[in-house]
């Protein structure tokens, strides 16, 4: 069982998760405020009708006033409604700017380490190569990127020491960023239902120190790195052929476009990110870029999941012009 | 008091005089029959689900089965005991008579309805013996097209079924309120039983098909290969979720606004004083059944939607909170300045008000999206949906049980007694769920078979506390049946209540009235 | 009319049965309109993400028989409105020639439909039950799709078709005998079958505008 | 209740006329103006089915504020499913 060398939880009755990375404090301090906000509200019903049940109950010879006129009735009303909506657009704006900081992706040249979900395991690999199962290592201090998608159902990779969620899902790229701070064992869940050993398609994220990390890396990456794989796939699979301009069919140039707006056929834009990338090599006649013929055959059943992220690893780490430079023109 | 002579019990004894009936109080008692069955066979389900929990290692039953027991808990207690539950019983039996109408608009139509709910339960039922569905409530794709080898087809068709039931019932019930009214009972002179079971049945009618459809292209793609999830064609798995959520967050509403018709109807009678704000809580009411239609992406938050989507879906949810609010603070509000009785009924109203409160304000939590990013499908969520829908709606479910029993059957029930399971519901139904909002906090995962040690001791917790709210349920149906059996005669108005219901005999005659009534003022004019 | 009414018993007089059943009748087809609403939202969805492959895969449908059958099933609109008419200045004679002349024409537009159906049969264009999926276009894939919609609309609307099409040979027998005092329930039965008629006939619209017209 | 004859067979040239020209903007091919237009031609003949065939003209104000109520909800789900998929 994943949990048994798991001995930095708490056994018994632990009343708060581990905090583990930058973001959980942030969401910490948003979640108590609106259990407090919650639990004020709640007492001061509770309190009421405690109050009004023991003043006003049958027996009691208490004289009743004669009631709340209309007027101030409806001032409690809408006085209480106004009060609410400005309290709940606060909370709003709290938790919708602290998604999208959480959610975004923060952009630049993050430790990106490749996460596919399957029935049910979590297989993972390290931008220097190493590969794992239902284990992640990461360093403290260093911000974190998780590309993830599921090559059956989905899956949800939940890490609750860093208060961190997303789903896997088939067809799409769902990004997650984190930054961990506290060396230690955490648990690694997965969290939307996919079948018979949903429950056990659990794993554990190890969390060391930078220089730990390091060794350990070069301790297990003797495997090519995705983005070296990647490039070997890409000739493997005839890609280069035309789209590195060899070849005698005319096909976009893939150097630096990861991340940049394509115009497309149809006259419209997109952005080339990761979901792009995949779908032109599964679908290529979804989007065809302006000036070109829809030529190019679909892959579809004859690549692998890991394969075609390993590619999109590789695409997205060049830069514009890497291929003139490396051609020497 | 003596009872009637003749009253709609006792007007034929036949089985055909039930099987065939078209008056909705008979037609109420066949839905009372079924959704009884189906809420013991869900709670089944939910209990052995829970002794499973008693121990990390998941050694009761396998995984499989587990996954089936859970799935069997939530499709049978949605769609066959909580969408039903008031609007098809207490809302059948009573919305005519508060309407001071014969029956409703459509009578046969009301029959029909049963008979389609009815056969939509046997294909569930089919489907649970036949191997069981695994799919959850929610039936996800891919996982319910392409990958789950259990009785999908079968399930889906029963819930696609029993979704017509609820739309016939609800426009059933939007025609009877339009043009059964008895003469004086204006808009704004309505109960809000009445006014809550019209924005239910709003709800069902617009909000079903959405569903009917998404389960039909479900049922489409397994049965014959219309792939229209299907990623590898390009299609968009979140696509059903859409779909799927359209339907059930209104749902959500439509199992608990009858519950809250109930307990303005019990909390007025019980506090001797009109209710707080009619006006404002027939706006929420309706507020509520509209808003409801355009906060369904709270659901997908963690599930790959685009985070604008997710800003704008968790926006509306915010604001759809604040009617709610507002019918609290209504009914706590009424309170003042009463002369409050602490009969079953009541406790199980100030139930209702102190754990759908909690429901709602957690359900404020899991609206804050970065917080939702970490309770999303964890225990915070069971725990939250359990206080709307068992805190809220089953106790309002029984509390209108309580309050309307002395009219349907024309008996009164053991008030002692009624007082202890009251009680049982309320301190069982706690211990059960309140462990389970610390346990999602902590991090532990929904729908888990075996899940880490370190959540036994609350899990334990848990599965102790449904033992005693078992009790809660099971003790209803020991007194009712004595008082059915020998109950003293309740009379006309035992509560001393008003409203259109309480001018007639108990049990009332076949045709509701001897007199069709007339209304003159605005409801509950207790004081 | 009064005196040939028969009013259910809890009903208080005919406006009120009357009015019932026509509000009953508009908000089943509200419901129905949801119903449809769920397919076109899903169909507008894909429409958008595979605009290129859906339109490529439109140009495979036969426009030209789809727009006679279109006319077909707008006339036989015709011919039921004028039948409700009939009925209701009392000749019910006319109005039943007028329902066989609805029924013809809903079976020819259902005959040319299932010809049609047998035509992408035949073509391999037929992706259902496992049937090989013969596809010259560029995005194969996408284009399944498309007929997996376009058999789910069009089988969806021609089974209420059919429905219709029960409840206009129920009203032709209904209409047999001389009603005499059954006029007003006859009436009304015409009426709501004419509401139900319209409705198949405004969803195949939008059946044959996403599926056939939106090909560029 | 009374549609005279000329008025139903007026609309029916209506339809069939709007019919083709929408059948003409398609194989035009105009790209996204025949898309906006055939929906806007679609939404045409809807109306004039619903208005004349369905009567809603002549029908009590109660079943008008349904027929609203009914568009309102479709265009509930017309404008908030899309809004995922137009910022994913």
């Amino acid at each position: 069982m994943a949990d048994q060398y798991l001995d930095t939880v708490e056994k018994g009755l632990a009343l708060h998760p581990a905090q583990a990375s930058t973001s959980a404090a942030q969401v910490d301090a948003l979640f108590w405020v609106l259990v407090a906000v919650c639990a004020a509200l709640v007492l001061t019903l509770v309190g009421l009708v405690i109050w009004f049940s023991v003043r006003y109950r049958a027996g009691s010879d208490r004289p009743r006033p004669g009631g709340i006129p209309d007027k101030l009735g409806h001032r409690i009303e809408l006085g209480g409604a106004a009060g609410l909506t400005i309290a709940f657009i606060a909370l709003f704006a709290w938790a919708g700017s602290l998604y999208l900081y959480l959610y975004r992706d923060p952009g630049g040249d993050l430790l990106t380490i490749n996460v596919i979900a399957k029935q049910w395991m979590w297989k993972l690999q390290h931008p220097n190569g190493a590969r794992e199962i239902n284990t992640l290592h990461v360093p403290t201090g260093q911000r974190v990127r998780l590309r993830i998608t599921s090559q059956d159902v989905i899956h949800s990779l939940y890490i609750p020491a860093f208060r961190l969620k997303r789903d896997a899902v088939p067809r799409l790229y769902t990004t997650a960023w984190f930054e961990a701070t506290e060396p230690g064992e955490y648990h690694l869940f997965c969290a939307e239902y996919c079948g018979t050993d949903h429950s056990r398609m659990r794993g554990k994220v190890v969390v060391m120190t930078p220089q730990d990390y390091a060794d350990w890396a070069q301790e297990n990456g003797e495997g090519e790195s995705p983005a070296r794989a990647g490039e070997r796939l890409f000739t493997a699979y005839g890609c280069s052929g035309c789209h590195r301009g060899d070849g005698t069919v005319r096909a976009p140039r893939l150097d630096g476009i990861a991340g940049r707006p394509v115009v497309l056929a149809s006259g419209g834009t997109v952005i080339a990110d990761g979901a792009y990338l995949r779908d032109s090599i599964l679908l290529p006649q979804k989007h065809v870029v302006a000036g070109y013929e829809p030529v190019m055959p679909s892959y579809q059943g004859q690549i692998g999941e890991d394969e075609i992220l390993q590619i999109v690893t590789y695409l997205q780490s060049l830069s514009p012009g890497d291929w003139i430079t490396e051609s020497g023109g | 008091m003596s009872e009637p002579e003749t009253h709609y019990l006792n007007d034929g004894w036949t089985l055909r005089s039930w099987l065939l009936t078209t008056d909705h109080k008979r037609i109420a008692w066949m839905y009372f029959a079924t959704i009884t069955a189906f809420f013991f066979i869900g709670g089944l389900a939910a209990l052995l689900v829970r002794l499973e929990l008693l121990t990390p290692a998941g050694d009761m039953v396998d995984s499989d089965t587990y996954n089936k027991l859970f799935s069997a808990h939530g499709i049978v207690m949605v769609w066959f005991f909580l969408v039903p539950s008031i609007p098809a019983t207490m809302g059948n039996f009573l919305l005519p008579l508060m309407l001071g109408a014969r029956d409703l608009a459509f009578p046969k139509l009301n029959l029909l309805s049963w008979y389609i709910f009815t056969l939509g339960g046997l294909f569930t039922m089919t489907a649970v013996i036949a191997g069981g569905v695994d799919t959850g409530w929610t039936f996800y794709t891919p996982y319910s097209t392409l990958f789950s080898n259990s009785a999908v087809v079968l399930a889906a068709s029963g819930v696609f079924v029993v979704g017509f039931s609820s739309i016939l019932t609800g426009l059933n019930f939007i025609v009877t309120t339009h043009k059964m009214r008895a003469p004086g009972l204006t808009w704004m002179r309505l109960p809000l039983f009445c006014w809550a079971n019209y924005a239910t049945s709003l709800i069902m009618v617009l909000a079903t098909p959405v569903l009917s459809m998404a389960l039909l292209l479900i049922v489409l793609e397994r049965a014959l290969g219309i792939g229209i999830f299907d990623p590898e064609l390009g299609g968009d798995p979140l696509l059903f979720q859409h779909l799927f959520w359209f339907y059930s967050h209104p749902a959500v509403y439509i199992m608990i606004l009858p519950g809250m018709g109930v307990v303005s109807e019990i909390i007025t009678c019980f506090a001797r004083r009109p209710i707080f704000g009619y006006t404002g809580m027939v706006i929420s009411i309706m507020a509520i059944a509209l808003f409801g239609f355009i906060v369904w992406g709270h659901h997908m938050f963690v599930a790959g939607q685009s985070l604008y989507a997710g800003i704008l879906f968790s926006f509306f949810t915010f604001l759809v909170a604040v009617p709610s609010a507002i019918k609290t603070l209504n009914w706590t509000a009424t309170l003042y300045g009463g002369r409050i009785r602490f009969t079953a009924p009541m406790i199980y109203a100030l139930s209702f008000l102190g754990l759908f409160t909690i429901g709602g304000l957690t359900g404020v939590i899991l609206a804050s999206l970065a917080v939702d990013i970490h309770l999303h499908d964890t225990y915070f969520v069971t725990a939250h949906f359990h206080y709307i829908m068992v805190g809220g709606m089953v106790t309002a479910y029984l509390g209108g049980l309580h309050f309307w029993w002395p009219k349907i059957t024309g008996k009164l029930y053991s008030g002692p007694w009624s007082i202890v399971a009251a009680l049982a519901l309320f301190i069982g139904f706690n211990l059960t769920f309140f462990p389970q909002f610390l346990l999602g906090f902590l991090g532990m995962p929904r729908r888990y078979h075996a899940y880490p040690e370190e959540f036994q001791l609350l899990h334990v917790m848990s599965t102790l506390g449904a033992g005693v709210l078992a009790v809660g349920y099971l003790l209803p149906m020991v007194y009712f049946g004595w008082s059915l059996w020998r109950g003293k005669p309740a009379g006309d108005n035992p509560w001393d209540a008003t409203g259109l219901e309480w001018r007639t005999t108990s049990p009332p005659p076949k045709h509701n009235f001897v007199d069709t009534p007339t209304v003159t003022g605005r409801p509950y004019d207790y004081v | 009319m009064s005196d040939t009414v028969t009013i259910a018993s809890h009903f208080e007089d005919a406006e009120q049965q009357r009015e019932a059943g026509l509000m009953g009748m508009w908000l089943f087809l509200a419901t129905e309109l949801m119903l449809f609403a769920g397919l076109f939202g899903a169909f507008g969805i894909y429409r958008g993400l595979h605009g290129e492959a859906f339109a490529e895969a439109a140009r495979h449908l036969d426009l030209p028989l789809a727009s006679i059958n279109t006319a077909i099933l707008l006339t036989s609109g015709l011919t039921m409105a004028l039948a409700e008419r009939s009925v209701q200045a009392g000749l019910i004679v006319v109005a039943r020639r007028w329902i066989v002349a609805t029924v013809a024409l809903g079976a020819v537009f259902l005959v040319i439909k299932g010809y049609e159906w047998h035509h992408e049969f035949a073509e391999g264009l037929m992706p259902l039950l496992g049937l090989p999926f013969d596809y010259d276009g560029s995005h194969p894939a996408q284009a399944e799709l498309f007929f997996d919609f376009y058999f789910a609309m069009t089988g969806l609307h021609a089974l209420h078709m059919l429905v219709g099409l029960g409840a206009l040979a129920v009203l032709w027998v209904l209409g047999r005998p001389q009603p005499g005092p059954r006029a007003d329930r006859y009436i009304r039965q015409m009426r709501i079958t004419g509401m139900y008629w319209a409705f198949v006939d405004v969803v195949w619209v939008f059946v044959f505008t996403s599926l056939y017209l939106l090909r560029s | 209740m009374n549609r005279p004859i000329r008025a139903l067979l007026l609309i029916w040239l209506a339809l069939l006329v709007v019919l083709g020209l929408g059948v003409g903007v398609a194989l035009l091919e105009l790209g996204t103006w025949s898309l906006v237009l055939n929906l806007a031609l679609a939404l045409l003949m809807a109306a004039l089915l619903v208005a004349v065939f369905m009567d809603l003209l002549h029908a009590a104000p109660v079943i008008r504020v349904f027929a609203l109520g009914a568009l309102l909800w479709v265009f509930l789900l017309a404008v908030m499913l899309p809004v995922d998929y137009l910022t994913r």
